[in-house]
């Protein structure tokens, strides 16, 4: 009986090293596997780790979405709010096990049709785990999104049906269409549209746009908050309950990010260590100018450095790079931050007059934002940046001289996604609205969705002098 | 001079503060604070077991106006913190014998 | 003289590969390696990456304790529960150094004993470092589980005796009977009990029941908090200050269980890369199964979707999870984490019935979901996945027709764990009590462990208005 | 036209394995790559995958400063000091990528000068990426320790000067003297002072005694907060609002050290592994020690275990070892850490009755820990230790008989930095008090950096009863 | 009517309440504030250095009781407040003229 | 006896205590509140987006004397709450008809 993992659990308790556990393999297959297998297989684990990592980070956005979200809205709902975010993670993983990875990438015969995969539902006959961890974590961030922008109102079974529906099925086909080898979209398609198809390496579009088109209906179709809108044009102010929050999910964020971009490699070996690299110093650059741009924008537009619009600018400059993060120089993305912050705040201001009422901004930061990112590909993606990403090609970024081709194709994708979700989003909000409704009573929204929901004051017994009110610290005698 | 102490419900405040506004009141001071009157508490749970929040947030309101305003400002509270369900709150209504203004001094009715 | 990592800095520096690297290496060894020797060496260099990122991970997860943890209690005890989380994890390391690695893995001649590790304390002899801070990682988790079970009442000092104990001697103990290949329970064990041994692959029984049993004892040792527990049988609740915090500890710590569980793989190389995969997948499953189940069984059971039990219930599906992670399939993890938070459930309800009072469920959670977990792996385990774990064996899961054998070890496991830990641990707390004292004095207890045992309220000047009333922001005049 | 992208891409979505992926490498180059060349190529990937990770750890310890310094500042500031951590990160991005890099490794002809790097600024001709991001998350930590030490009073546009100043300038310089293979302290030089250069493995001095001597003269020019100081030698004590925040950022901090340490290898390959592992196993112990040693000394000082300066000592245990966790042994790591907390405290108590205020204690944690960690390695290193990272040597620590050249030469390396970055930062900070001025308005700083410069609060609506007493959550009637 | 207004320990606060309970009050409202009279703060620390707080934390009480149960209601609370050390808080009890309900805009001793 | 009632600037407060102390004042209460008289709020911002802080931040004290020391006291608070700016503050003064101190069951001026 050959007893691999013991021996290498042995190995951590005693002193033997990584040769003897080769050896061991070797002894236990029934040949030498020959110095190229070995290769392979040491290359196949080394591009597992880096999913897998990735993976986790990737994962770890949830907490920074979390925070973001809790610290921008009062704190009679920080309770709904995070229960939102552990949930659509939670529903998410169950829906993206069931249904969402075979409508993505699934193949029951030879191969899968253009606009959804269609076997390996409930990963029967399935093995591709690391895949299968890092995906999920990205439909985990699809998902999770949305529940920013309807914040504060909107009904928490509703919404449990809505993650559901998003990582289960609206999400996993646009991922079918933009990643998958045969979705028509694809840039990994045997004959792609155009010369490279459509270029969205981690996802502005395919993630992002999702999530903040989404949110964008889910916005609109609940409705603003009691308050937040005055007679004629007026825009009442109505802020969160901890900032302080809002800057640690930030930070959370921008580390995931380093797994959402990077990982997107999907491996190390081959030369994709090297790319991998780039991307991260991309990804970098854009969250820096992302953030710096909104500082002082703001300081010229309001006379102050605000630091809620700094938060989300950044996070504007990351989903601004993500879908150009492997294919752009470091200049372009500097430039794209930049941008991507601008498009933020424009995007916030824009809501406002257009009395939709998103209390993080996720619309702003994951739609427009990442609607920006995928044409940026088409302005900036440099020649030599495709053919390290995608392969050598004489189409690219308009602005470096590539011609207005992958501009095109960028436009059409990105329109093809924003439509697909937009549809399949007011549908299912609709049908919400019809059946268990969308939104809380008023009276509940005035005392805050914590209480009514989920019974629960989010910080019951905080403060310097908390004496702890509601607490029967003890009982003067009595039968109860 | 009149002391007005009213207790109201957080959510009627700005309605207060507007009608007040228009009234030209001198000044007011506010607190969060919890009571408890008629309306007893409401449940509410931990990790599961439930049990009953005895006192609710209120809104604790202080002015001082000089007698002859004194009707007005009384009104425009009531007209606008009432909700008609229990748990409205209380006036509370006293004498002030003395009111002076830190930055000028002055006493009496002037300072209000 | 080689300046092997001279190279390497100046290879950071400028674009200098890893090609001149290995060549260094080569050159300075006497004769060349052979590619074979090469191909080791770098598959160590894997394993050994893969050790210390998962170790690091599980390390992060103190940050998730201590904040669940203080999120739960009130503000008055938060510095007291903050304070425990630092130390317990410093003071593990140190006696984790000096003597629980000894008694786990040490050998000090041919081999160790079935019952404990008996060498290479102070790490004299050592240089299995990747191991060292893997196992130091485990060890603090062990550690810093009862702080919560004992919070708003524990003396510090004694505190601080009890975290050395278990991370030098109650644990390690534990350690090497599960995993050394010396100890007795061991699956790694060249002649072990039953065809498989005791099944435990990251540690719901050996690192969370630990944990949760010496909980159990502590709590039941220490008394319930003043006013936890009325006349007849009424239980009150003490409302924890902050719940954002427990939520944000949750994430961490599902976050840290990707290196938890996929890091007790102890390596990718040989096929380890799948397993940790797969490990990540049923991790994920587990914990996204125990928070839906956790929601739905307390808005079924209260009527509404409870916060603090939904953060119970996913660390629950986490640590049912943790033993049988490598073994079950995917579709059966989703039972045991969903079952793994009804446990939790169960047993915050059924301790209160004990009056035994555990402020944030660290017994239930650990202890019983631990429990759960080991169990699990008698019903659950597949052909397939022992196969791949632990090798080929016609002894698996119950309700897969694998028989009740590993059933039966696995219940011997647990019970043989449970009952060292639980005489330990009450040893341990009984001579304490009798020497300095389990529990501060009830005025101390009133006013908060803060003020007296750290002379200090966790949030002097919090709040929108804070003014810093304590603060003597200046002082008009005067000698002093 | 090759896909290698499109086929990792689809790997992820099917079952193919790395063998795929490295056959198609292959196919690519138009001969078959040796496996030497292979091989030669796997370490670089791994080496580049360790790179990243811990530069992604590295980079997260931004969080910890922002929530460290978060917490032990008044809420007035909490606002002003997290825009400050964005902005020094998202500045010091920038100016790192635009002059920082190309003063500490640039290289334009041959090779560059003994002072600082002449080429490759905006990374023109340059493609070193896992380089750049590595060295980036150090530029960025050595420009945020200066935020704490001048928290609550600096204006927020000579801060963004100074962050860009110290990216850029101040600390790329020491750099290049102490890491680049061409600086004149460098123990990577081909002709080292001495026997082995000044060892700085990674960064007591390089980066924290740095941070620390900028953050000294920046707290003594922009002066102590009003009332920190009273008439005669009183103190006054001004709590910061919110310890758990403190203790967050110190677990996120002791975490990311893990990447800062650990990754200072700068790869695994070539016997790296188990150095990066040792390292991680001082670091950790380092930690502990100043852990413990903090709470038993504030103890036997004050009576009470202080959690504040634990945070602090653990810290201060971790900038301890970072000259010295390659070259040091495990008990030499305790004693380190353990004198390195005692430091802290000791400094502490020093500034105070130098009347210099420092809200955080960054200039004892990273100022005179800093330059503790440098001395220690001329006293505590190992033969053994220097010989595995940096070359055998007869020249070692002090105490253990290896002479007293090496501590020479550390005193000699920590001189000289901190003689630059006094005189530079003094420079700086004069520069910028005669033109834009450092200090906010004495009205302003009443009344918080917040409201004026960022017109915000930080808990706007906090506390378990927030009322939203700012919100207008609804108007009745009224045109506007 | 009679306004009593009591600073007492927050400690006390459950006790005094339900004994307020059995006698059947019309209602209460209640602050968190701090104070200091002949008890004069505690001594903490930060960051090692020691510093007095000079206010301790205390519960401020606001009962309006009509003239009548006055007595029986500053007896409840000094009963239950009472721990015998400094620092156990004192009474203050001065006049009100007029009561308002909200809800009903009942005025007087009806409105209590 | 005289309850008098003052709301001052945060920033006033440690110099009016320290008056206070001097004086040998019996005890005080503190809390904090929000406000506005003259001194009408000021602009803030939340995501870009300005609008108008309606209350500030304010300190109400609460000191009971007996009728003899009342006017020590209010000079005392005048003199250092007193900046010059709007928002200084006010004191409001009313009579007390009772003291108790719960320690001791005294009553009247020798509970104060
Ligand atoms: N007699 C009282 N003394 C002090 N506060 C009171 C008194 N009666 C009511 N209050 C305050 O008023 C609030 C509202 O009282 P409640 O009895 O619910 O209103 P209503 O009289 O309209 O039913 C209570 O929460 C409490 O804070
Ligand atoms: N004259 C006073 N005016 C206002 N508040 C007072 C006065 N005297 C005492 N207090 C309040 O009562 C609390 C308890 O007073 P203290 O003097 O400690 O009690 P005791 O009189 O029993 O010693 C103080 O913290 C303060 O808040
Ligand atoms: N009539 C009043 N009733 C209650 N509180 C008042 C009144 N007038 C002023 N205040 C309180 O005093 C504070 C300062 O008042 P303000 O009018 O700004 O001072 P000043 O009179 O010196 O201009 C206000 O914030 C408010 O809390």
């Amino acid at each position: 009986m050959t007893r691999t993992l013991a021996w290498a659990r042995r190995a951590a308790g005693a002193a033997a090293g990584a040769l003897a556990a080769l050896a061991l393999v070797s002894a236990a297959a029934a040949q030498e596997p020959t110095a190229e297998e070995q290769l392979a297989s040491l290359a196949g684990a080394l591009d597992t780790a880096w999913l897998l990592v990735t993976a986790f980070l990737v994962f770890f956005m949830q907490l920074g979405f979390a925070m973001v979200e809790a610290g921008f809205v009062r704190a009679k709902n920080v309770a709904n709010i995070l229960m939102k975010n552990i949930l659509d993670c939670a529903m998410g993983g169950l829906a993206f096990f069931a249904v969402g990875w075979g409508l993505a990438y699934g193949v029951s015969g030879d191969s899968a049709g253009p606009f959804a995969g269609d076997g390996q539902f409930f990963l029967r006959g399935f093995d591709n785990w690391p895949s299968w961890i890092f995906q999920f974590a990205f439909a985990a961030t699809a998902a999770t999104i949305v529940s920013g922008a309807v914040a504060e109102r909107t009904k928490f079974s509703a919404y449990l049906v809505y993650s559901a529906v998003i990582t289960a099925f609206i999400y996993p086909v646009v991922v079918h269409w933009a990643w998958d080898s045969h979705g028509w979209l694809s840039a990994f398609r045997d004959d792609p549209i155009g010369a490279n198809g459509y270029i969205d390496f981690a996802g502005s579009g395919v993630v992002h746009a999702v999530g903040g088109t989404a949110a964008l209906v889910g916005a609109v179709m609940v409705g603003p908050r009691i308050g937040k809108f005055g007679p004629g044009r007026k825009v009442n102010v109505i802020p969160g309950h901890n900032i302080t929050l809002a800057v640690l999910g930030m930070f959370v964020l921008w580390f995931g990010w380093y797994g959402f971009n990077p990982g997107s490699t999907l491996g190390l070996s081959g030369g994709l260590a090297d790319l991998a690299a780039k991307v991260a110093v991309t990804t970098t650059l854009a969250a820096a100018a992302g953030g710096v741009a909104a500082a002082l924008l703001t300081r010229a537009l309001t006379g102050r450095y605000d630091l809620g619009l700094t938060v989300n600018g950044v996070l504007g400059g990351l989903v601004g790079i993500t879908a150009g993060c492997a294919v752009v120089d470091a200049w372009a993305a500097i430039v794209i931050g930049a941008i991507g912050a601008g498009v933020v705040i424009g995007g916030v201001w824009l809501l406002d007059q257009l009395r939709v009422d998103d209390p993080v901004g996720a619309v702003s930061v994951h739609g427009f934002a990442g609607i920006w990112g995928v044409l940026a590909v088409g302005l900036f993606a440099s020649e030599a940046g495709i053919a390290q990403a995608y392969g050598e090609s004489d189409r690219y970024g308009l602005l470096l001289g590539g011609g207005a081709e992958q501009l095109g194709i960028q436009a059409l994708g990105i329109a093809a996604i924003v439509a697909w979700t937009a549809v399949t989003a007011f549908v299912l909000f609709g049908a919400l609205k019809l059946t268990i409704g969308l939104r809380v009573r008023p009276e509940e929204e005035e005392r805050g969705l914590d209480v009514d929901e989920h019974g629960i004051e989010a910080y019951p017994d905080f403060g310097s002098s908390a004496q702890g009110l509601f607490v029967p610290v003890a009982h003067p005698g009595g039968a109860d | 001079m009149k002391r007005i102490e009213a207790i109201i419900r957080p959510g009627r405040l700005p309605f207060v503060k507007e009608a007040l506004e228009e009234l030209g009141y001198p000044g007011m001071t506010i607190a969060e604070v919890k009571g408890h009157g008629k309306q007893r508490g409401i449940v509410e749970q931990w990790r599961g077991r439930q049990y009953k929040v005895e006192y609710l947030p209120k809104i604790w309101l202080l002015i001082v106006v000089d007698d002859a305003h004194a009707q007005q400002v009384i009104d425009a509270i009531v007209d606008n913190a009432y909700t008609g369900e229990i748990g409205d709150g209380k006036i509370f209504v006293s004498e002030v014998t003395d009111v002076i203004r830190v930055r000028t001094r002055e006493r009496g009715e002037a300072a209000i």
